[in-house]
């Protein structure tokens, strides 16, 4: 086990390389954060001056070079916006991300599963339509679209909930059910068609005939085993989160990775770029290496 | 008249297919009283499986639907009853076995859970079924019960999973057990040593037995009554060693002509040019020895029979032969070239001269390919036939050959029952006209009318096309009949070898021995003496 | 569905607060579009930090009047003298505290302006002195010299644009700012909130708001339903398409211009004709009312018609289609290629409904026979386009643009968008120079002038581009504040302004 | 092993091709009902920008915001008319064609790179497959965003740059189902049957592997589609996707936002016209596993004879 993650680690530490290259020479291929610092009647000296000061003005290579070295001391650079340590501005963000991806994504999990699970039992029937028509047209739903109706409705027009922000848990209330929405409808197809295999396969008659009841069956014999495609999923939609929810941040005004990435790629903050790929991308990893685990977890035959 | 314990009486099932009605059971009438063992004896399709699950209500209900009769346990009759108050019954007063205990186990659950289940699914505290659990597990010979909880269904081989069922199956010591094939899937001996506990079981427990069978020596080994059934009625009923001997039905007749190993023997013929030799070929994984020290050698025009129970190596041994898979060491020679060493072009030339058959054809044929591309897809490889005018023609004749009819070609391999879909792949194989055939448990999977006709097929073939056959199996009956020398294995070596009839009729090792005792005879005397002679050695 | 309901039961059942209703009277609420990355004083004039710190933690020397007509007051510095030979004289105000205690002095004064040059920061205000060198000498505590050079006569008004800290901030950009200002910052928590509370030992008078909480928030709807909510007090720049409400929502000039920017250099736009028929082609009063806000004004000149040498006597060009053509015609029979193609390039997001004010002027161009088509283009790329040096080889490009002037002189929108070493200009015209540097050179009346005469130069008879709009800003204010939002709202947001009804 | 296996002779394939097609179709008739829908989509963007580009882009001011279900101003306003005054109904049948190029070009694209590395790292040995699975999570973690605004400033937006990000960032989701299906599929019989016979590893790749790989392919495709259009808005909501005077559902429902409250037609038809596309995509996939398998293929074709 230890073997195997070390091994994962290591193949994962090259990707991150190869991530950091990438993003390193591609983000300076959108053009010069001067400008979009200072204002648009900036003097040339200023200009420069800004650039002399980041270390922009040095070739490109060299610059690579030094952010490598200081990244070895893991030292992720300053913000060019926010003259704060980019690590500092990125794990500030995260932390707000992070919870906000777990309880929904825990959210979407348990209720695609239930609902799901359930549509798969009576397959054709009128629950089985209504799960897989309303799913289909949740994933299929922009959402910014929903999250503005719903601050109209719910905030404005009845007042229930406040319309933005995070001061006390109400608020996170429609954030986190406006992200539920799209990974909902997917998980929730992928567990009825997973659990509609396996309530074909021959433990289920098993069970049957062993007097052990519905729910039972459904949710401890056939569940488990039709939970490998469905963790696959979850987990593809676990990293879409963990890169944080741009559009629902940005409404709500919530303070989350999502919001400073973009915010960042806009303004070629190319530090705090950077740095927060980084940051994700070591969250999926650590994400895809949970999922491995589950997977064992779930399964004795992968253990062994 | 006393009433029986389980009293099936005018069943009627049918199913509704795409297709139209099928009527899988036809007013079909059968009683089990405490102690006995009722036999339910057909082939694939016959439909005697099905009442079987409508006792225990787990028929798919749509597609199945039950049309008639009644179902009489203890005078109640099961097809009116609620389905909480048939919940309760299942496993508690009625419980099965299943074939495929693998499948028919829950890979993600250890053992132990599985077996207490039965008891707390029906109300009684873990710890007590846990107790109960520990007790038979030792009782069906499994050693040390307590680690066996702990283990998940893979962790087993076949037999020791079928054990498990029956442990599980008697956890609250039912009043019937149904069993559905619950040793075809495994070895001649272990099956042998199931059977055996079974019958022990039931003798202590008094509980009745339903088991429902293809093979006519599990029929005679263990059944008190026995009912034949085809095409979803019953068409014969009785003792075994009546329907044995007095069979009145045609179809009786004909299954008991077709059981396999009662044939003549056949002479070992002049030798002729040598086509495979393979040279002490071995192979390991990791711990386990696959292949040791493998030499034999295959005469032109010549079958050479591997035999051996699951895990001898047998399959291993072609798997190396075809190169699937590298051996660690050794050689196999192909008419003096040494097929290990080729490199892909080599190998290319003669994989047309050696083709294979394999267990399951469903499996084997693939299954988004219409019998004429899976037929024709040799041709694209090997530029035989280019011609596709030709090649339909050459389709149809070989389709005609192995018994179909030309304008199956345009089907797919669903559409076909297990016999005639190894037939297409025995046609597939022969469209590249190779010189060898090797078949791996080749008729293993099919109904015993079936494998009659497969093997006359391939006898024929070689008979015609002068081709060699390397034929693994483990049912000694077939080989008996079919194959000209005989190569025992074990344990991933050649324990004996020799001509057939020297095989059979003088056996020297052990295990050769062994394996040929166990063998069940469709003949209940022939058991019946066999079971004396076991029990007093 | 159920697993919901629990939730939110369970949220409701857990949480004390309900939303930040429940305020003291003398506390508000603002919610701004745009979160700020610094709350550095130097960088005041940027709006986004401007409108948090500039005259609430931070003040300046002077003060620009927007509410009445007082022109430039006193803030900071109670008077000022020119003392000739460019050097002006500026008289502190006795008795000022910063809020970490220490006294205001001429040495600070000197320290904040020798921080806006330094090359350890990149403050921006340098930008207003770019071509002039400050000297700054002591003379006590009370009073300062300013020096510059060259001679800039409206040196007094500069002074509005740079805060001032004490002589002990450091030369990197700092996180907690110690100002003059009535509110000192108590809270910052990034991407969340900024709190200012008030100062009882402020030299001034005492402001009726005692504490203001920032919030930031990017979606109009949002911003204008928090107030409608309850959730906060003050939410400027919302759109017109939210602002629904006449008796909280506020609408006035906010000092911003629309116009295209025409690069004469490349074909067809090099001749006036051209540029005229382009003009004329513009049937600008639709847009107002639609997809710009009732009390959009046409514009006559790059600055708001607050701003010093305001030309009243120009009219905006009139939508003259036939014209147009006729030009055009003309053009073309002189031998211009009037059918080059031509790309409108405009911002996403530069103001409301951008995209569709892009889409309607390029119909229009169309319509008296251009080849015009839309590029719309994120910030840095339009940055690309507007500024130069211009990328070679371009097609005829004009630039939809909106330029902001609250400042009340128009010396740097002139020069930055029409001398031809602005930046952004489109101009090569020996005559606009000229007037420009004249203008820059004097003040009072003369200024006035020249400046008038520029406007109504680059606009009749040069036609260097095609103005088009003052926009309208839209705020929306809560019930309970007595506030007006002004001109200046976009760049800064005085709390000493805002009383309670 | 079933009790139960259908011997039964079906009568004999001599209808061919498009026409069995078409009455498995008529068959599932929900599935006719989205191909009808599709097949009108696609029309729409093959021949609506030609017959209505004009009407869809002729502006006016004074007219905005038209609410819908006004027959008064001709049938093009009967969904309203936008902010600028062109009809909603025009628009969106124009809109059409680009929706669509993006969309297909984007799921095709994304599905043909990926399925084929995912092929390549499925059916090859270890260390190319550890390179490309590793090549995924660079592209995986990789924001969307950020190759978004690389592609669009380096190359300019336009609907195949559009393309190319949207692309990009499906790969990995197309790799990573489509190595984990053939890493099964290899092992299968049929497989090993076909290494006897002797056939090459395209052969084995494109005649075995991917006819079993591919309807999960296609299912994931399907709901692709939505998640393109979605994608695309989103990024036209943030400013670097698509822009006027190109259009699309997704630029559509993005531009209508600020009129959710005042003009809510703007944003709404546009999305219905995202949903009823992906219910239909969905639907028809559905139909197509089951059409498309052979051993499924009877629930469509006999029903024709005993449909009772």
């Amino acid at each position: 086990m230890i073997k195997l993650i070390g091994q994962r680690a290591i193949a994962s530490l090259l990707s991150l390389l190869g991530l950091m290259v990438l993003v390193f020479f591609l983000s300076r291929l959108t053009g010069d954060p001067a400008v979009l610092f200072l204002p648009i009647d900036a003097t040339e000296a200023m200009k420069a001056n800004f650039r002399a000061l980041h270390g922009l003005d040095a070739p490109l290579f060299e610059q690579f070079g030094r952010y490598v070295w200081d990244l070895l001391q893991f030292d992720f650079g300053q913000s060019l916006r926010k003259a704060r340590p980019a690590i500092d501005v990125v794990m500030e963000a995260y932390a707000w991300t992070l919870p906000l991806a777990l309880i929904t994504l825990s959210l979407v999990v348990v209720a695609a599963i239930v609902l799901g699970s359930l549509a798969a039992f009576k397959i054709g029937g009128f629950f089985d339509r209504m799960v897989s028509i309303i799913s289909l047209i949740g994933a299929s739903a922009p959402d910014f679209w929903v999250a503005i109706v719903a601050i109209v409705v719910f905030s404005i027009n009845l007042g229930w909930l406040p319309t933005s922000g995070v001061g006390t848990p109400l608020h996170w209330v429609l954030p986190i059910a406006v992200l539920f929405i799209r990974p909902f409808g997917l998980i929730v197809q992928v567990v009825r068609g997973s659990m509609l295999s396996a309530l074909s396969a021959a433990y289920v008659k098993t069970a049957r005939a062993k007097g052990v009841k519905n729910l039972p069956i459904i949710f401890v014999h056939t569940l488990r085993n039709a939970m490998l495609p469905v963790i696959t999923v979850i987990g593809d939609q676990a990293a879409a989160m963990l890169n944080g929810a741009v559009i629902v941040e940005t409404i709500f005004g919530f303070p989350g990775i999502g919001k400073l990435m973009i915010d960042s790629i806009l303004q070629r903050d190319f530090n705090v770029v950077l740095a927060a790929i980084m940051v994700t991308a070591v969250a999926i990893f650590i994400m895809n290496m949970l999922i491995d685990i589950a997977y064992g977890l779930l399964d004795p035959r992968i253990r062994h | 008249m006393s009433e029986a314990l389980l009293d099936v009486r005018n069943l009627s099932v049918d199913f509704h297919t795409a297709r139209g009605t099928v009527h899988a059971v036809k007013n079909v009438s059968w009683s089990v009283n405490r102690g006995e063992t009722l036999a339910i004896l057909g082939e694939s399709g016959s439909g005697k499986s099905v009442s079987a699950s409508a006792v225990m209500n787990i028929l798919d209900m749509p597609p199945a639907q039950i049309v008639g009769g009644e179902i009489l346990f203890d005078g109640q009759d099961l097809l009116k009853i609620s389905y909480e108050t048939h919940r309760a019954l299942n496993g508690k007063k009625i419980a099965m076995i299943f074939q495929d205990p693998l499948s028919h186990l829950n890979p993600v659950y250890t053992v132990g859970w599985q077996i207490v289940e039965m008891m707390t699914a029906h109300g009684r505290p873990a710890d007590k079924a846990r107790q109960r659990a520990l007790e038979l597990i030792g009782r069906v010979g499994i050693a040390d019960p307590e680690q066996a909880l702990h283990k998940y269904p893979h962790q087993f081989s076949g037999g020791q999973r079928q054990r498990l069922m029956i442990a599980m199956a008697l956890m609250l010591k039912p009043d019937i057990l149904i069993a559905d094939e619950p040793t075809t899937a495994l070895d001649v001996t272990i099956q042998a040593e199931v059977l055996a506990l079974l019958k022990e079981l039931q003798l202590e427990t008094g509980m009745a037995m339903v088991l429902i069978t293809h093979d006519l020596g599990v029929v005679a080994e263990i059944a008190d009554r026995v009912v034949v059934m085809s095409k979803g009625e019953i068409v014969e009923q009785g003792t075994p060693r009546e329907v044995y001997h007095n069979a009145q039905h045609p179809y009786t007749r004909q299954l008991i002509g077709a059981a396999p190993g009662k044939g003549e023997i056949k002479l070992l013929e002049a030798a002729a040019p040598v086509l495979l030799e393979t040279k002490k070929l071995c192979k390991t994984y990791g711990e386990f020895t696959a292949l040791k020290d493998v030499s034999l050698v295959l005469h032109r025009g010549q079958t050479l029979a591997v035999v051996g129970e699951s895990g001898s190596g047998k399959s291993t041994l072609a798997r190396a032969i075809l190169r699937l898979e590298n051996p660690d060491s050794g050689e196999a020679l192909w008419k003096g070239q040494d097929l290990i060493g080729m490199n892909a072009r080599e190998l290319l030339g003669v994989r047309r001269q050696i083709q294979m058959v394999f267990q399951d054809p469903t499996q084997s044929l693939n299954p988004r390919m219409s019998v004429y591309q899976l037929i024709s897809e040799g041709w694209d490889i090997h530029p035989i036939m280019p011609d596709h005018a030709q090649r339909r023609e050459r389709v149809a004749e070989l389709l005609l050959q192995v018994g179909l009819e030309p304008d199956h070609a345009q089907r797919y391999p669903h559409q076909f029952s297990g016999g005639q879909r190894q037939r297409i792949a025995i046609a597939r194989a022969l469209a590249l006209e190779p010189e060898l055939i090797i078949c791996d448990e080749a008729v293993s999977a099919l109904d015993v009318s079936i494998q009659a006709q497969v093997i006359a097929l391939l006898e024929e073939v070689r008979a015609r096309l002068g081709i060699s056959f390397l034929f693994i199996a483990h049912d000694l009956g077939v080989v008996r009949d079919f194959a000209d020398t005989v190569i025992v294995m074990k344990a991933g070596e050649i324990v004996e070898r020799g001509a057939t009839r020297q095989i059979f009729e003088a056996p020297q090792h052990d295990y050769t021995r062994r394996l040929l005792a166990a063998n069940l005879d469709p003949d209940p005397d022939i058991q019946a003496q066999r079971r004396l002679a076991g029990a007093h050695p | 569905m159920t697993i919901k309901h629990i939730l939110i039961g369970a949220l409701l059942a857990s949480t004390s607060m309900g939303p930040a209703l429940a305020q003291d009277n003398t506390d508000i609420t603002v919610v701004l579009s745009e979160e700020l990355d610094l709350v550095e004083p130097c960088m005041a004039t940027r709006s986004n930090i401007g409108r948090v710190i500039m005259q609430n933690i931070s003040e300046t020397l002077t003060e620009l009047d927007v509410r009445g007509n007082k022109g430039l007051m006193p803030r900071l510095a109670d008077s000022w003298e020119d003392k000739g030979d460019g050097t002006w004289q500026f008289k502190l105000h006795p008795g000022v505290t910063f809020s970490d205690g220490s006294a205001l002095d001429a040495n600070d004064v000197k320290h904040s302006f020798d921080r806006v040059f330094s090359d350890q920061l990149t403050c921006e205000s340098a930008r207003y002195f770019a071509d002039t060198e400050l000297t700054f000498t002591v003379v006590d505590d009370t009073t300062i010299d300013v020096k510059a050079e060259p001679a800039q006569p409206i040196l007094p008004l500069l002074m509005s644009l740079v805060t001032i800290v004490p002589s002990e901030t450091p030369m990197e950009f700092v996180r907690d700012p110690i100002g003059t200002g009535p509110y000192v910052m108590s809270e910052w928590t990034a991407g969340q909130q900024i709190v200012l509370e008030r100062r009882d030992d402020y030299w001034g008078d005492q402001p009726a708001v005692a504490k203001a909480t920032y919030l930031f928030r990017s979606e109009p709807a949002v911003r204008a339903g928090m107030v409608a909510a309850g959730e906060a007090d003050i939410a400027p720049q919302i759109t017109e398409d939210v602002a629904d409400n006449r008796d909280t929502d506020f609408s006035y000039p906010n000092s911003e211009t629309v116009y295209i920017r025409i690069d004469q250099t490349v074909e067809p736009m090099g001749d006036l004709r051209v540029r005229q028929a382009l003009n004329a082609a513009i049937e600008r009063e639709a847009f107002i009312g639609t997809v710009l806000a009732d009390g959009t004004e046409l514009a006559t000149a790059i600055v708001p018609p607050t701003t010093l040498g305001w030309n009243a006597d120009l009219v905006p060009p009139a939508y003259d289609p036939d014209h147009a053509r006729e030009l055009l015609a003309a053009a073309e029979a002189d031998g211009v290629n009037i059918k080059a193609p031509v790309e409108v390039i405009a911002r996403t997001e530069n103001f409301p409904h951008v995209t569709e004010v892009g889409e309607a002027l390029v119909q229009m161009l169309n319509e008296v026979g251009f080849n015009a088509s839309l590029r719309m283009v994120e910030v840095a790329e339009h940055e690309q386009y507007y500024s130069k040096p211009y990328p070679d080889g371009r097609p005829a490009q004009v630039v939809v643009a909106q330029h902001d002037n609250s400042r009340g002189d128009p010396v740097f929108s002139a020069y930055f968008k029409y001398h031809s070493n602005g930046t952004q200009s489109g101009v090569n015209d020996p005559k606009v120079d000229t007037l420009i540097e004249q203008a820059t050179a004097t003040t009072g009346d003369e200024r006035a002038a020249l400046w008038s005469e520029l406007f109504a130069y680059v606009q009749n008879d040069i036609v260097a581009d095609a103005l088009l709009f003052h926009m309208v800003g839209h705020s929306r204010v809560g019930a309970r504040l007595d506030f007006t939002p002004t001109i200046a709202t976009n760049q800064q947001l005085q709390l000493s302004e805002i009383n309670f009804k | 092993m079933s009790d139960l296996s259908l011997t039964k002779p079906n009568n004999p394939a001599t209808q061919r091709g498009f026409t069995i097609f078409l009455a498995m179709l008529w068959r599932d008739k929900l599935a006719f009902i989205s191909a009808l829908v599709l097949v009108l989509v696609v029309l729409c963007a093959l021949v609506g920008p030609a017959l209505l580009g004009d009407l869809a882009t002729n502006q006016n001011l004074r007219g905005r915001n038209s609410p819908p279900f006004d027959m008064t101003r001709g049938w093009a306003f009967f969904l309203g008319g936008d902010s600028l005054g062109r009809p909603m109904l025009a628009r969106l049948i124009v809109a059409a064609r680009s929706t669509m190029m993006v969309a297909a070009g984007a799921v095709a694209t994304a599905l043909i790179v990926g399925a084929t590395l995912g092929l390549v790292a499925g059916y090859m040995g270890k260390n190319i497959s550890q390179a490309i699975m590793r090549l995924a999570d660079v592209i995986m973690s990789f924001p969307s965003l950020l190759l978004a605004v690389v592609v669009l400033y380096v190359l300019g937006p336009s609907i195949p740059n559009m393309i190319l990000v949207l692309a990009i960032t499906r790969i990995p989701i197309y790799l990573r189902t489509t190595r984990a299906e053939v890493l099964e599929v290899r092992e299968r019989m049929f497989v090993q049957a076909a290494v006897v016979m002797g056939a090459s590893h395209g052969r084995i790749i494109v005649r075995h592997v991917l006819p079993v790989v591919a309807p999960t392919l296609v299912t994931i495709a399907t709901l692709d589609f939505a998640f393109v259009m979605l994608a695309e808005s989103s990024l036209s909501f943030l400013g670097i996707g698509i822009q006027p005077p190109d259009i699309t559902w997704g630029l559509m429902v993005s531009q209508g936002r600020p009129y959710l409250t005042t003009a809510w037609w703007l944003a709404l038809w546009p999305g219905v016209c995202i949903v009823i596309t992906t219910l239909a995509l969905n639907l028809l996939s559905n139909w197509m596993r089951i059409a498309l398998d052979p051993a499924q293929r009877w629930r469509l074709e006999a029903r024709s004879t005993t449909d009772v």
